[in-house]
């Protein structure tokens, strides 16, 4: 079983690219859940994810997600805003979208294979707007083993359009991947 | 044939509404079960669902037109939550008396005051005595199926009661999760066509409903009591049969898991029970000798099948999405001491109440409520107050 | 054929023998009404005195020669809605009528009958008007007119009785474009039927019938004047009969004759026990209060 | 049981003719046949037939209605022996 | 001086409003309760009486104009019944959530459908989980009582909860009785004047029932229930104080009458409790060992103080003007098996259901109930059907 | 002191920062409104976008500097009339407010209001109307216009969008004779601010406000339009403005120089994502709806 | 305990009067109670009351009457209308307004003495309308031993006004009383 | 704990400003100071304070209406740096 959070701002996708990710997860023949944070979800303010995935048995947990296995971050200016990392395991994976190096982030030490990709500024080159989702669920597809991405092209193509399908693609082809050692 | 999809909770009822191929639908938004009726809504507006979609101005409306609509015998279905259950409560309570047998999907959430739109089972519970049948749900593929079941039960001329299909706001209705999506085929072959009464009829003219003397009302009431008695059996029978066609059941009544060998019992409705398995799992691997027992149908009250479960057990806690005033404790835990009162046995127990206003119920605070439970068992005692699933108790934990 | 005629041979569609108080307008105008509404129908009858002298029936007894039910106080638009549609897929010639008292109408249940009319929902709504919570004990309704002593409003040394006005129920749902909008009164039969007749021709929306309803036990009359007091409320413009129809308002023929010449309210006061207790104040208020309403209806119709 | 009530065990009927003081009784020769009676009377008690005008007093209240709207005064009041 | 009177029990209401000289009334009418806010607006037009009276257009707004002014610190009265009760239940709800501690009488009414104006307890009894106290009168003079009692129990500052004073629908909304009205001064040094907060002021502004979030959500039902709990004894305390002021006792929580020593014992709420004690005196006389306990206050339930009572009888039969459908039995009978299974003694039980929608109890029913509860103490086991105190029960014992 | 300077200098009783959507119009006549009725005042809040958005608060934080409260969403004004009544004693010129969504105003909380209406309870109902129940996802309510597309009236292969028209709930407040019923828009706010100050003087009874508010989340417009969209919805008549008190009617300026030379009501379905299915014969439809319902205000203020 | 019930039509006053005897006998000492039967009230419909009178201890029953000590009808008519002797005890006495001789009522064996007054002919006179309940107070008054004549007067004045005094003090002169011996 | 929540904890505020894509910027020169734009922010997030128009940055979400409305096109749309 595989624990993940997602971290967004309102506005951003995170709903939809997280249902569509279980999707092609579950289309795959893999166990997958995602349950969305209820807050007031309004645009600009902070949005949760928990996402479970699973090869073996059904998920059968309901609750949030507390001790990730990986981190999912949306918009790095989260990082600011809210403590992304709180109750990830030791080892836990990040995969953030940033234009920045990962050394520019501080990112705490337990924090293990870190990916990231410029999806605003992909987004906004292919698409025309400022929403990373779909670039970002490409590098969900690069960063986490088992997705296919071509299943996923083929569903944000349905879901979203041509355009987006090129964000996804671009993103699961400009993910960079740091592998860190931790404790 | 079948599909495999990822639905939330809600898309489960709507899919089920279309597969049943309800008459009438009449929809009333409110979170966080909006998008059952949208889903319907968007389904009919594109001809790919058959019945007529209604939405009128308030829940109190849209009980009354399901209501008109049942006595002209159509098949009809709507889904609300929290306040809108409140809202729609005189019609609700006389839906079930006038014995008009819908469905009707809740997810549930907690009552105000203070204002809230989260989770929490406190609407549900708290019309536990309105005349229907209340299944819970736990999880999505529960919610398309217990509908589906919904109606055979509900129809069935044995029992003839209307039936809510409950499952946890926000967990499950926003939580989306493997589905399989029967076929039409395959529905149609368990639940034949509609085939209700028509009351009212201008051809064959009645009265329905008029003023009527007690000693006729107390014949109603005990037809409703025995259908309700019946409907125990139904419940069970039609899971049953679902079973067979469709090789998935949801446990009847009551869902064990672990208890044959087990001292110590855990009780719980809704989504929470797949988070507790884990945690009994988890007690389990420590030798603790426990074991779960979901209510699916709270309405009517399997009393007797769970009195039998839990004889002989060391201590029963039971985990509550809402609280008895009157007890101050959760009501699932009242009735679960009714049940032992019934069977008359001594078992020492405890009442746990969380996940009130969306406050999540973690596997942490089940594992903490487990052994609460073996502390009694130990004890020999029942807990007198409520153990309150927060943050409190897990600060107790740890120290 | 005459009205006379024409009711005479109509099938009276209710039991011959309920237990509305002697001289009840009530009565009357649900006989007169179902005459014209005819055996295609199904009724519903929320609690009040119709329901309660016995139209719907009682214990395993039928009160109508038509289905009837009894929807809640809050909810006959919607019940009445909920039958409709059902039946419009079966047989869309069949009439689905409430008949409603005003506190059933204009107060518990007007939110659903304005959300009916707003769906277009293809019911026949009458309201028979006695201006109070009569069955359960002659309280105020929303249509109880100023100063009228009801048991909810007494009158007494700290009271004058009620101290709001008349709702206009009628004005409000033509306000809405509700499809056909009329006032009737039990004192102008023929006016009556052919506004009935009107309201069953239409297929596209709902029908709003606001009839005025003499109750000489609530009011404190003599049985025998409920249609002198109907005929009075018409003459002294208190009950101005008239129709609305796409946009269109037209004043009917009595009220046009009496507003040539109309009488005093005071006229229409007189003698009910229910104002008895007025002071001059109040009846002027309560003129001006029509005269205001006319105003407004007469520029509607100009 | 199932069912709510219907009106199977017939129609609900009160003999109101018994709540009579009164009873209306027509003088024929001044009946002009208007049927104005039989347009106001509330339980539909009037009936014209054979160009006559009576009342069903099995159910005819005693409410005098007829008694005061007829335009000819053709209807006397008559009290009902004890 | 304390006055002698021949009073309803809607009089006594009325008068009892009067006497706490509450703020506001607001008033609906239905069957069988409206005379209690005719009496209060013939009061208030005539001077005898210095509240407002309020008027409105349905009970949802009843409800709502009451905690408007609730909020605003005052005392509040007003009276329903069945479907009045109904329609309010949203509101109604967050009353008692939103913590604003009024007294309302219930002239308890059976629910439609079928339609119904009678009597039965199925209005009070469905809602018992919606947060108030519900204290049940067995006689006028306790309707007046009770409700002076109430405001006093609402208002204290360790409870904080609205107040339901329930009496049976025309048996004794209707009934003329001898009933002693204290006079004022009397009532003012037993009640102090309103004394409660004011939530919304301009100089002092403040937010009242807001978004909630779970933990917050959790620590005001907490709360609520720990308030329940300490109403228990509240209740008790207020009856013994009132008692000692006013010579009068009406039994806190629960009546025993003739328990010492009985076998077996017959369970009752309101009036039917009278009627009752006649049944239990005949069966006494015929050398039966019987005691009744009537319950007066249903919510908080006094489960413990109920358990202790029952333990070591040899049968327990509750008697119920209302049905809990989920459980094919009676609502204080479901209630009492679960003070059993809190007590963890096995007690052969039996459930008797009778006059619903005005049907009249009678003594005969409860002596052949009484026969039927000594029937399950000799057979040493509970009746598996609930017992109809209807015409057949009357026949069968004839026969 | 000009509106504007007014507006300057009026302290802002709302939270400076509350998460409405960019643009939203609702979070302007809020501001603005309570800036009239100034800091001796208490507000109730239904749930909608206005409360979604924090103005009541959240947890134990409050959003606004005056006494504030959530009603439900159907006793709006029947919460208020009670703390109006209480506040009438111990201080009458407390004004008591209700700032409430379409939603809790012309479908749930209608019956309420109307009936508050009725017993001239004073306090100012402000109902601002964006059309739509747009906090719990955009779906149809009593005021959302023909032809719409919204989550429970989407339009599709077998759906036009909304098939009812627009509840006109200040006529329909004025035909029950309220002390002061007016119609307001973000995009005038001269005219707005004046009748609120005329609203915060009626003493005996209920004023109502309606005010249109742009939503450029559920219009499907972007954010920088929403007075623009507010002001071709005055200027194609779309949206009246006026005022009713004592069985008058006036018509506002803004109303008057729009009517001189109205611009077809297209104008102002032009770039709304919510009406982009429409077809000619819809637009047609809400035209013709306009046109009849212009004609009746202007026989009414005539 | 004595247990009374009686008969009326809709419109009779039958619940008033029974209140009013329920206020004498309290004043006076003695208990009293008084449940109207519920059904639909209207004028000419049968109309219920039951009644109990104890001396001794409060009354505690609160069900109807099912076995009359004393019936009493308000209007004879209701002999041909209701079974007004239904469950009556053997002995029970009747009080009934009528013009008639007893032997023209047709009363059964069982009941003992019987009190006859003419309530419609005395309040015709009296009051001038048909109204037989203080005219029946009256003569219950003068039947039922220890009912307080003089105060029961004086209530019927102040809540019915003068000529109902008269009434009543005619009802309790005018009554007849026929023993008889039953079984 | 008996009462509802009451705003002692302070006042609910979000720092709308970081919503903001674009930022207002106003070019004084070509301003008139007729306030239609303060009129118009529905956050209240315009000042006019020493005769100069200015914006509460930390409020204004950047809708834009004030751009749109302001008569004499005074106010330039600046995008904000990452
Ligand atoms: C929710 C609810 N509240 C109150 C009642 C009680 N009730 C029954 S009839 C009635 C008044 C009806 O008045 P109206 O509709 O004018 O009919 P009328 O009795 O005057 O004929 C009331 C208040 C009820 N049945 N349901
Ligand atoms: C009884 C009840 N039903 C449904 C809801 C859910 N609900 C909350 S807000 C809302 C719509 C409000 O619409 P409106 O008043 O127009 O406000 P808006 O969101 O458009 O600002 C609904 C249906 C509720 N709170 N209570
Ligand atoms: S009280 Fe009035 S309306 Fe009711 S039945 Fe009698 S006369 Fe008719
Ligand atoms: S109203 Fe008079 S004249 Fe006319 S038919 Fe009747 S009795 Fe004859
Ligand atoms: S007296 Fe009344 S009931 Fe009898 S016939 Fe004349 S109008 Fe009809
Ligand atoms: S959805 Fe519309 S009304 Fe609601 S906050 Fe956003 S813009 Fe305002
Ligand atoms: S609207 Fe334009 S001109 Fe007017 S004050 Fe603002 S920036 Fe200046
Ligand atoms: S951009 Fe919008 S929020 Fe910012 S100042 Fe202009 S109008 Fe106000
Ligand atoms: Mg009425
Ligand atoms: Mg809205």
């Amino acid at each position: 079983m595989r624990e993940i959070r997602f971290h967004g701002k309102g506005g951003q996708g995170t709903v939809q690219a997280c249902r569509l990710l279980a999707k092609v997860l579950i289309l795959s023949g893999r166990h997958a859940q995602f349950i969305p944070a209820f807050g007031v979800e309004r645009k600009g303010s902070p949005v949760y994810g928990y996402f479970r995935i699973s090869d073996d048995r059904p998920i059968r947990s309901n609750s949030q997600v507390y001790h990730p296995d990986l981190v999912v971050v949306m918009d790095d200016s989260l990082l600011h805003i809210v403590d992304v990392f709180e109750g990830a395991v030791n080892g836990a994976e990040l995969l953030i979208n940033t234009k920045k190096d990962a050394a520019e982030l501080g990112i705490p030490a337990a924090i293990g294979r870190i990916g990231r990709v410029d999806a605003f500024g992909i987004a906004a080159e292919v698409i025309g707007r400022d929403i990373p989702n779909t670039t970002m669920l490409g590098a969900i597809a690069a960063f986490v083993p088992g997705v296919d991405a071509e299943r996923l092209f083929t569903l944000v193509g349905g879901k979203f359009g041509e355009k987006n399908v090129l964000a996804a693609r671009r993103g699961f082809a400009e993910l960079r991947v740091d592998e860190r050692a931790t404790a | 044939m079948a599909r495999l999809d990822a639905l939330t909770g809600n898309e489960c009822a709507a899919q089920a509404a279309r597969l049943c191929r309800v008459d009438t639908v009449v929809g009333y938004p409110i979170t966080p079960q909006s998008s059952v009726v949208e889903s319907i809504a968007a389904m009919v507006a594109n001809g790919k669902m058959s019945s007529k979609f209604i939405t009128p101005e308030s829940e109190h409306s849209v009980m009354s037109i399901l209501k008109g609509a049942g006595m002209m015998g159509e098949r009809v279905f709507t889904a609300t939550s929290g306040q809108g259950l409140a809202y729609m409560y005189e019609p609700y309570f006389s839906m079930s008396t006038a014995r008009i047998p819908m469905v009707m999907a809740l997810a549930t959430r907690e009552m105000i005051s203070p204002v809230t739109v989260w989770s929490g089972m406190q609407d549900a519970h708290s019309v536990r005595d309105a005349g229907w049948i209340h299944l819970y749900a736990a999880d999505n593929q529960e919610i398309l199926d217990s509908i589906i079941q919904g109606y055979l039960i509900a129809e069935h001329p044995d029992v003839i009661i209307p039936v809510h299909v409950c499952y946890d706001g926000f967990y499950l209705s926003h939580q989306t999760a493997e589905v399989v999506v029967p076929d039409q085929e395959a529905v149609d072959a368990f639940l034949p066509p509609c085939a209700l009464t028509q009351m009212l009829d201008v051809n064959d003219p009645a009265m329905v409903d008029s003023n009527t003397p007690g000693d006729l009302m107390m014949e109603y009431r005990e037809d409703h009591l025995a259908s309700m008695r019946r409907a125990l059996d139904v419940v069970a029978e039609v899971d049953a049969a679902f079973a067979a066609g469709f090789g998935r059941s949801h446990a009847g009544l009551l869902e064990t898991y672990r208890v044959d060998d087990a001292e110590e019992i855990v009780v719980t409705i809704g989504a929470m029970s797949g988070t507790a398995k884990d945690a009994v799992d988890a007690a389990r691997a420590k030798g603790r000798s426990v074991g779960l027992i979901r209510v699916r149908c709270l309405r009517p009250f399997p009393a007797k099948a769970l009195g039998a479960l839990l004889a002989g057990r060391k201590a029963v806690g039971v985990v509550d999405r809402s609280v008895s005033f009157g007890w101050s404790a959760g009501i699932v835990y009242q009735e679960t001491l009714a049940a032992l009162g019934l069977a008359g046995i001594a078992v020492p127990t405890l009442s746990a109440i969380g996940g009130l206003g969306g406050a999540d119920i973690r596997e942490e605070h089940l594992a903490r409520v487990l052994d609460l439970i073996h502390d009694c068992a130990l004890a020999g005692r029942s807990r007198q107050d409520a153990v309150w699933m927060n943050h409190e108790l897990l600060s107790a934990q740890r120290r | 054929m005459t009205v006379v005629e024409f009711l005479a041979q109509a099938e009276d569609l209710v039991s011959p023998g309920l237990s509305a108080c002697q001289g009840c307008a009530a009565e009357l105008a649900l006989r007169t009404a179902m005459k014209v509404i005819g055996p295609k129908s199904v009724v519903g009858i929320p609690p009040g005195c119709v329901a309660g002298f016995g139209a719907p029936g009682w214990g395993l007894k039928t009160g109508m020669k038509v289905p009837v039910c009894m929807p809640l106080l809050g909810n006959s638009a919607s019940l009445m809605s909920g039958i409709k549609q059902a039946y419009a897929a079966k047989d869309p010639e069949v009439r689905v009528v409430a008949f409603a008292g005003d506190g059933a109408t204009v107060d518990a249940g007007f939110q659903c009958l304005s959300a009916a009319a707003e769906r277009r929902e293809n019911i026949i709504y009458i309201c028979y008007d006695n201006e109070g919570y009569m069955n359960t004990g002659f309280q105020k309704s929303g249509t109880t007119p100023h100063g009228a002593h009801m048991s909810t409003t007494p009158s007494g040394s700290c009271s004058q009785g009620n101290a709001a006005f008349k709702k206009d129920l009628p004005l409000m749902l033509a306000m809405q474009d509700a499809a056909y909008v009329a006032t009737l009164s039990v004192s102008h039969i023929p006016d009556f039927v052919d506004k009935l007749k009107k309201a069953c021709e239409v297929t596209d929306g709902l029908s709003y019938l606001h009839i005025l309803s003499p109750c000489p036990t609530g009011w404190g009359t003599t049985p025998e004047l409920s249609i002198e007091y109907a005929r009075k409320a018409v003459e002294t413009l208190y009950f101005p009969l008239y129709e609305y129809s796409r946009g269109t308002f037209t004043i009917s023929k009595p009220t046009l004759r009496a507003a040539a010449k109309a009488k005093p309210v005071s006229e229409f006061l007189a003698g009910q026990r229910r104002f008895r207790h007025l002071c001059e104040a109040d009846a002027l208020a309560l003129q001006e209060h029509v005269d205001r309403k006319w105003g407004i209806l007469s520029r509607l119709a100009g | 049981m199932r069912r709510l009530p219907i009106g199977r065990d017939g129609m609900y009927v009160i003999d109101t003719g018994s709540w009579r003081q009164f009873r209306p009784v027509v003088r024929q020769a001044d009946c002009t046949r208007c049927g104005i009676c039989l347009m106001y009377c509330p339980v539909n008690a009037v009936r014209m037939s054979d160009g006559e005008v009576s009342f069903d007093l099995t159910y005819c209240k005693g409410c005098g209605i007829c008694k005061i709207e007829c335009p000819k005064k053709a209807i006397d009041w008559v009290e009902e022996g004890c």
